[in-house]
């Protein structure tokens, strides 16, 4: 290297390698998993800390380190930032653009990432939505269990 | 080498508190809910809270096995890292005893009072078996199309342990039966038990000379440690555990190319600690040790370089009763990964913490027997290349 | 520590497979590795049935696998070394169980090979030298007579090779 | 008196798209070899400590710090990774020579993301698995995104606000050796691009290049032992706001993890008084165009919700008052995963030292970088610096 480098490509290997696993199973631990109760009941919670503010979704511990509290969050549910993507990573162009919302429900001091099924040209802040569940026999206690939010 | 000594220390830095998870195989709590328990039981020791953190180290190992890329990142807010400088420092196994020598410069700089030190590890989420995630530790060109697995690169160490030093595995196995053994008295410990050296010559062949006994588990687990300076430590406790020695070496990637007997890069590391702590013969000078022992044979190896028996000679001396808990220099009195468990990065930070424990004189029914002063753990990484050891005084 | 009662809360393989909320996720992370000028030559020496080693100019040491630069001296490689597909196995072992920890039908016999290069004393902490598969059987390998064994490359046919460190099938004793 | 450090020596390697002549520690033996020549140190006898900074998942090795010693002379030495950017690492070197522990430190920082075949799913990775990486979101970036409408919301900064950083930077870069993404362009060419991510188009998104940065770190004692080239640090600062996994406590549309930075540098460095009257350059966040303005805010070298106005002034012009990102940023050299911060640093040494060729600020005596992490972090660092 240094002063004796070889450019021609033609003496250089590409190996192509991989760094992966059959796959991942993640836990949804402490509070996931009343979440995921609810979720599957159609319900969204959230947690109250020790300075009673509540936040979505619930993470089992506080931003002041406290363990929260649970609670049911009902909303209604505003659009308090958004985003729409028309493009990957790496420039191709998506089929249809996906509009990304952070969501705020007015019990709760933050908001939920989630997808907005809306006109992307229609979206504006402050704009109320409802979360959209999936139909009960597919839920499985996951976030996708709210297979969006749409315009109230 | 020219390193200097800490002519510029003024401030002593001491460990105050420490808490730990119990070592499972699955956990119910996500990565960032274990580092969160472990931290909090520690801040509770100390009676401290999170606004009294200044900065926070984190100790992760592969992020392939939490399944997690910026690992670091997705632990921060579990490890106290809410607005507050953080970073994550990795050597591979070494991991865990490098958590709290890091911690030691933040202190020691003076930018930071209080750091929190917090290791973890979710090994459960990787599929079909955490064991695949070591495949990728190899170099990707020239190892990986063998298809290797972890446990060969040990079995290569160990056996060239056995051929230069006579050890048989009936001698070695005793390292396992001893470990677990302490570890029934550990309320973390996953694989505690009251085995012989029968039962590890009988377990599964998994590359021969290496056993499933001899194998530390598959863990979830976190623990963490609070370290701060000499006065904030004469504030919380009447009896801080002084961090009296860092040290820490990485030797090439090239294990396939180096004698495998005798771990140069924890002698150099154990040196360098030493010297700062002003030890001169460790051998005498150590009452308590917590040598890295994910297998039984590295316990052995550790102890060598650790120089608390000469080389080649760690077995012998394990025969003894030298090492038991009552004997004259007892090691790994936790159980040790082979005993409470190897969620990679936390079990090194378990050692530290059961030396504090053993230093403060509140073990429980794992205090060892003799008075303790001073204190050694070490762990080991990569391609058995990291040495990482840290030296604490009561 | 006076606490008994730790945090955590430990599943059973059956209870976290059956938990509601459980996320399943199978990321693609695929790389294209450049081998750089040191490891392509390396690899296309191996297709042409060579060992190839590398030569510092400061300390002299020639490094098996090659590398871009001396580790101990800091400066770059210069000479390529044709070097000796023999040695002898340095260490062994015989696995069982494949890298996805399955049990292995025919258990594998993999070792480090000490590489015949000159400027290693016999006995040296270092060494030039590659880790490999070892044709010997396992009764073999677990006895006292492998370390320091002889041992010589076996080629995979030429039309075979692809310039792959599996070029050599493995190592096997000169007898 | 706590030591004073200095930063005695410099190297790089790449900023190029692509680098397929060199294995990634090529690479790094490539940038620390030039490092140790400007620092006139010798690795294997002068350096006390190496610190490597890169992360797994971007190098597609599990344990990455095992290829870390050989190449920058650190093997059977101190030597240690931080799997974060570049800037973290140095912050390691300055603890580790105020400690004591070391008079000497060499910090290399790489990313080769030309090697990453699936670089968005491995993004994803980084992402929180339960309650974000599920959703269909289609890029990585719409983090940012959603930060950019928070930040244009809050300040009224517009999108031509946006496309005059992207303008300034990419004309900046053409002047700069290491800026394969610098471009003539018009305000008009960013405007009139079809959106990425909204509000950014492509224009306002940085690209990608390999690169390896390896910066030599000395007190004030040792420095003088090997060269009087010395920059002084006079300070470094970094921060978290909040983990990846916890995403939804982020203040949308600020990075008070830089501003968290700022002030720890600032302090150390002892700053008072008006940080903008001090600093004669910036090296700033700019991997998303409206991340220099914020920055800016963050760093208190504007007032909140007024970057977009100096800007349109000219004042972050390079012969403006406060030149920003005379380098051209990250929009012109691309963003090198964990070698961005050093990047910056470096640009920041050879402005101090008077060594920045054609796009040089004259007369520069004092500057300030400032670098975050990216997508999906909210981890930030800070570092002020002094000609020696």
């Amino acid at each position: 290297m240094s002063w004796n480098k070889h450019g021609r490509l033609h003496d250089i290997i590409t190996w192509p390698e991989r760094e992966e696993v059959d796959k991942y199973v993640y836990t949804p631990g402490l509070h996931g998993l009343e979440l995921a109760k609810a979720l599957m009941d159609g319900r969204i919670l959230g947690m109250r800390c020790s300075d009673g503010k509540v936040y979505v979704p619930p993470k089992t511990f506080c931003p002041d380190y406290g363990q929260g509290e649970l609670v049911e969050v009902k909303g209604p549910w505003r659009l308090q930032y958004y985003t729409v993507v028309y493009e990957n990573l790496y420039g191709n162009r998506l089929e249809k653009p996906v509009v990304v919302g952070v969501i705020k429900p007015d019990d709760a001091v933050n908001g939920i990432i989630h997808i907005v099924n809306a006109d992307p040209s229609k979206v504006y802040v402050g704009m109320e939505l409802r979360p959209v569940f999936r139909p009960k026999e597919q839920r499985r206690g996951v976030i996708t269990d709210i297979q969006y939010f749409e315009p109230a | 080498m020219g390193m200097v000594t800490n002519l510029f220390v003024k401030d002593r830095v001491a460990i105050v508190g420490a808490g730990i998870t119990t070592f499972m195989r699955r956990a119910l709590e996500t990565s960032r809910e274990l580092a969160w328990e472990a931290a909090r039981m520690a801040l509770d020791q100390a009676g401290l809270t999170l606004k009294d953190v200044d900065c926070v180290v984190i100790g992760s190992a592969p992020d392939t096995f939490d399944g997690v890329h910026l690992k670091g990142e997705y632990l921060a807010d579990g490890s106290g890292a809410i607005r507050k400088p953080m970073t994550r420092v990795f050597v591979g196994g070494g991991t865990g005893v490098f958590v709290p020598v890091s911690a030691w410069w933040h202190v020691a700089s003076g930018l930071c009072k209080t750091v929190l030190a917090v290791g973890e590890e979710k090994m459960s989420p990787a599929h079909p078996h955490p064991q695949y995630v070591f495949r990728y530790i190899w170099d990707p060109i020239i190892h990986r199309p063998l298809e290797p697995n972890l446990i060969w690169i040990f079995a290569m160490e160990m056996r060239r342990y056995m051929a230069k030093c006579g050890a048989k595995k009936e001698d070695i196995a005793l390292v396992s039966v001893k470990n677990k053994r302490n570890a029934l008295d550990n309320p973390a410990a996953q694989v505690a038990a009251n085995i012989t050296v029968d039962d590890v010559l009988k377990s599964e062949v998994l590359v021969w000379p290496v056993q499933e006994l001899d194998v530390s588990p598959v863990t979830d687990g976190a623990a963490a440690l609070v370290i701060t300076s000499e006065n904030v430590a004469r504030q919380v406790t009447d009896s801080p555990v002084w961090i009296e020695g860092v040290g820490f070496t990485l030797d090439n990637q090239h294990w396939e190319n180096r004698e495998l007997a005798f771990p140069r890069y924890l002698n150099y590391a154990a040196r360098m600690a030493y010297r700062m702590a002003g030890i001169e013969r460790p051998w005498k000078e150590i009452d308590v040790a917590e040598p890295y022992d994910p297998f039984d044979y590295k316990e052995l190896h550790h102890i060598e370089g650790l120089m608390l028996a000469r080389p080649c000679e760690a077995w012998k001396l394990l025969k003894e009763g030298y090492f038991n808990r009552d004997g004259e220099l007892p090691t790994s009195p936790s159980g040790g990964l082979l005993g409470v468990g190897n969620p990679i990065a936390a079990a090194g930070v378990m050692k530290v913490a059961e030396l504090f424990w053993q230093l403060r004189y509140e073990a429980g029914k794992r205090q060892v027997k003799r008075p303790v002063h001073r204190a050694v753990a070490n762990a080991w990484g990569d391609l058995m290349q990291a040495g990482t050891v840290i030296v604490l005084g009561n | 520590m006076s606490v008994t009662k730790l945090p955590g809360t430990k599943l059973s393989s059956k209870e976290m497979y059956s938990l509601p909320g459980l996320v399943e996720s199978a990321p693609q992370a695929k790389y294209d590795f450049s081998a750089g000028p040191t490891i392509s030559r390396f690899l296309q020496g191996l297709k042409e049935g060579k060992i190839l080693g590398r030569k510092c100019p400061r300390c002299g040491r020639i490094y098996v696998p090659p590398r871009d630069y001396c580790e101990y001296c800091h400066v770059a490689l210069t000479d390529w070394v044709e070097v000796p597909d023999t040695g002898t196995v340095h260490t062994a072992v015989v696995s069982y169980i494949s890298v996805r920890r399955e049990r292995l039908e025919k258990p594998e016999v993999i070792g480090v090979i000490r590489l015949d290069v000159p400027g290693y004393p016999p006995n040296s902490y270092e060494f030039a030298g590659l880790f490999h598969r070892l044709c010997v059987p396992p009764e073999e390998a677990m006895s006292d007579e492998v370390i320091g064994m002889k041992v010589r490359a076996r080629w995979k046919p030429k039309e075979q090779r692809t310039g792959s460190i599996l070029d050599i099938e493995c190592f096997e004793p000169v007898r | 008196m706590p030591r004073r450090v200095g930063i005695i020596g410099v190297g790089w390697y790449g900023f190029r798209p692509s680098t397929p002549e060199v294995h990634f520690q090529g690479m790094m033996f490539e940038s620390s070899h030039r490092a140790y020549a400007d620092a006139n140190v010798d690795p294997r006898k002068d350096v006390d400590v190496f610190v490597d900074c890169q992360e797994d998942l971007w190098e597609g090795v599990a344990i990455t710090d095992e290829f870390a010693p050989e190449p920058i002379g650190g093997t059977l030495r101190p030597t240690f990774t931080v799997p974060g950017d570049g800037l973290l690492g140095v912050a390691h070197a300055y603890m580790l020579i105020r400690s004591g522990l070391a008079d000497v430190v060499a910090v290399e920082a790489h990313g080769k993301p030309s090697e990453i075949r699936t670089l968005q799913d491995v993004y994803y990775m980084a992402f929180d698995p339960l309650h974000v990486r599920p959703l269909p979101t289609g890029n990585p970036f719409f983090l940012a995104g959603l930060d950019a409408q928070a930040y244009m919301q809050r300040t009224g900064a517009s999108r031509e606000h946006l496309a005059l950083v992207s303008v300034k930077n990419r004309t900046n870069g053409l002047k700069n050796e290491r800026a394969p993404y610098s471009a003539r362009l018009t305000v008009d060419d960013v405007l009139s691009a079809p959106y990425a991510v909204y509000p950014l188009t492509r224009y306002d998104i940085a690209g990608f290049s390999d690169a390896s940065v390896t910066v030599v770190l000395a007190s004030e004692e040792a420095a003088k032992r090997f060269t009087d080239k010395v920059v002084w640090l006079d300070g470094i600062g970094f921060s978290t706001e909040t983990g990846s996994g916890a995403v939804e406590w982020h203040t949308w549309g600020r990075m008070l993890s830089m501003r968290d930075a700022a002030l720890m540098a600032y302090k150390l460095a002892g700053l008072a008084g008006s940080p903008s009257a001090s600093f004669d350059l910036a090296e700033v966040e700019d991997r998303f165009s409206f991340m220099e303005l914020l920055s800016l805010e963050e760093l208190m070298l504007a007032k909140e919700g007024e970057a977009h106005r100096l800007l349109e002034q000219g004042h972050f012009n390079l012969g403006g008052p406060l030149p920003v990102n005379p380098s051209g940023g990250s929009l012109a050299m691309g963003v090198q995963l964990e070698a961005t911060g050093l990047a910056r640093l470096l640009e920041a040494v050879l402005q101090l030292r008077g060594e920045a060729g054609p796009h040089q600020v004259k007369g520069a005596r004092k500057a300030v970088v400032a670098t975050w992490r990216g997508v999906p972090t909210y981890t930030s660092a800070v570092a002020v610096l002094s000609a020696g």
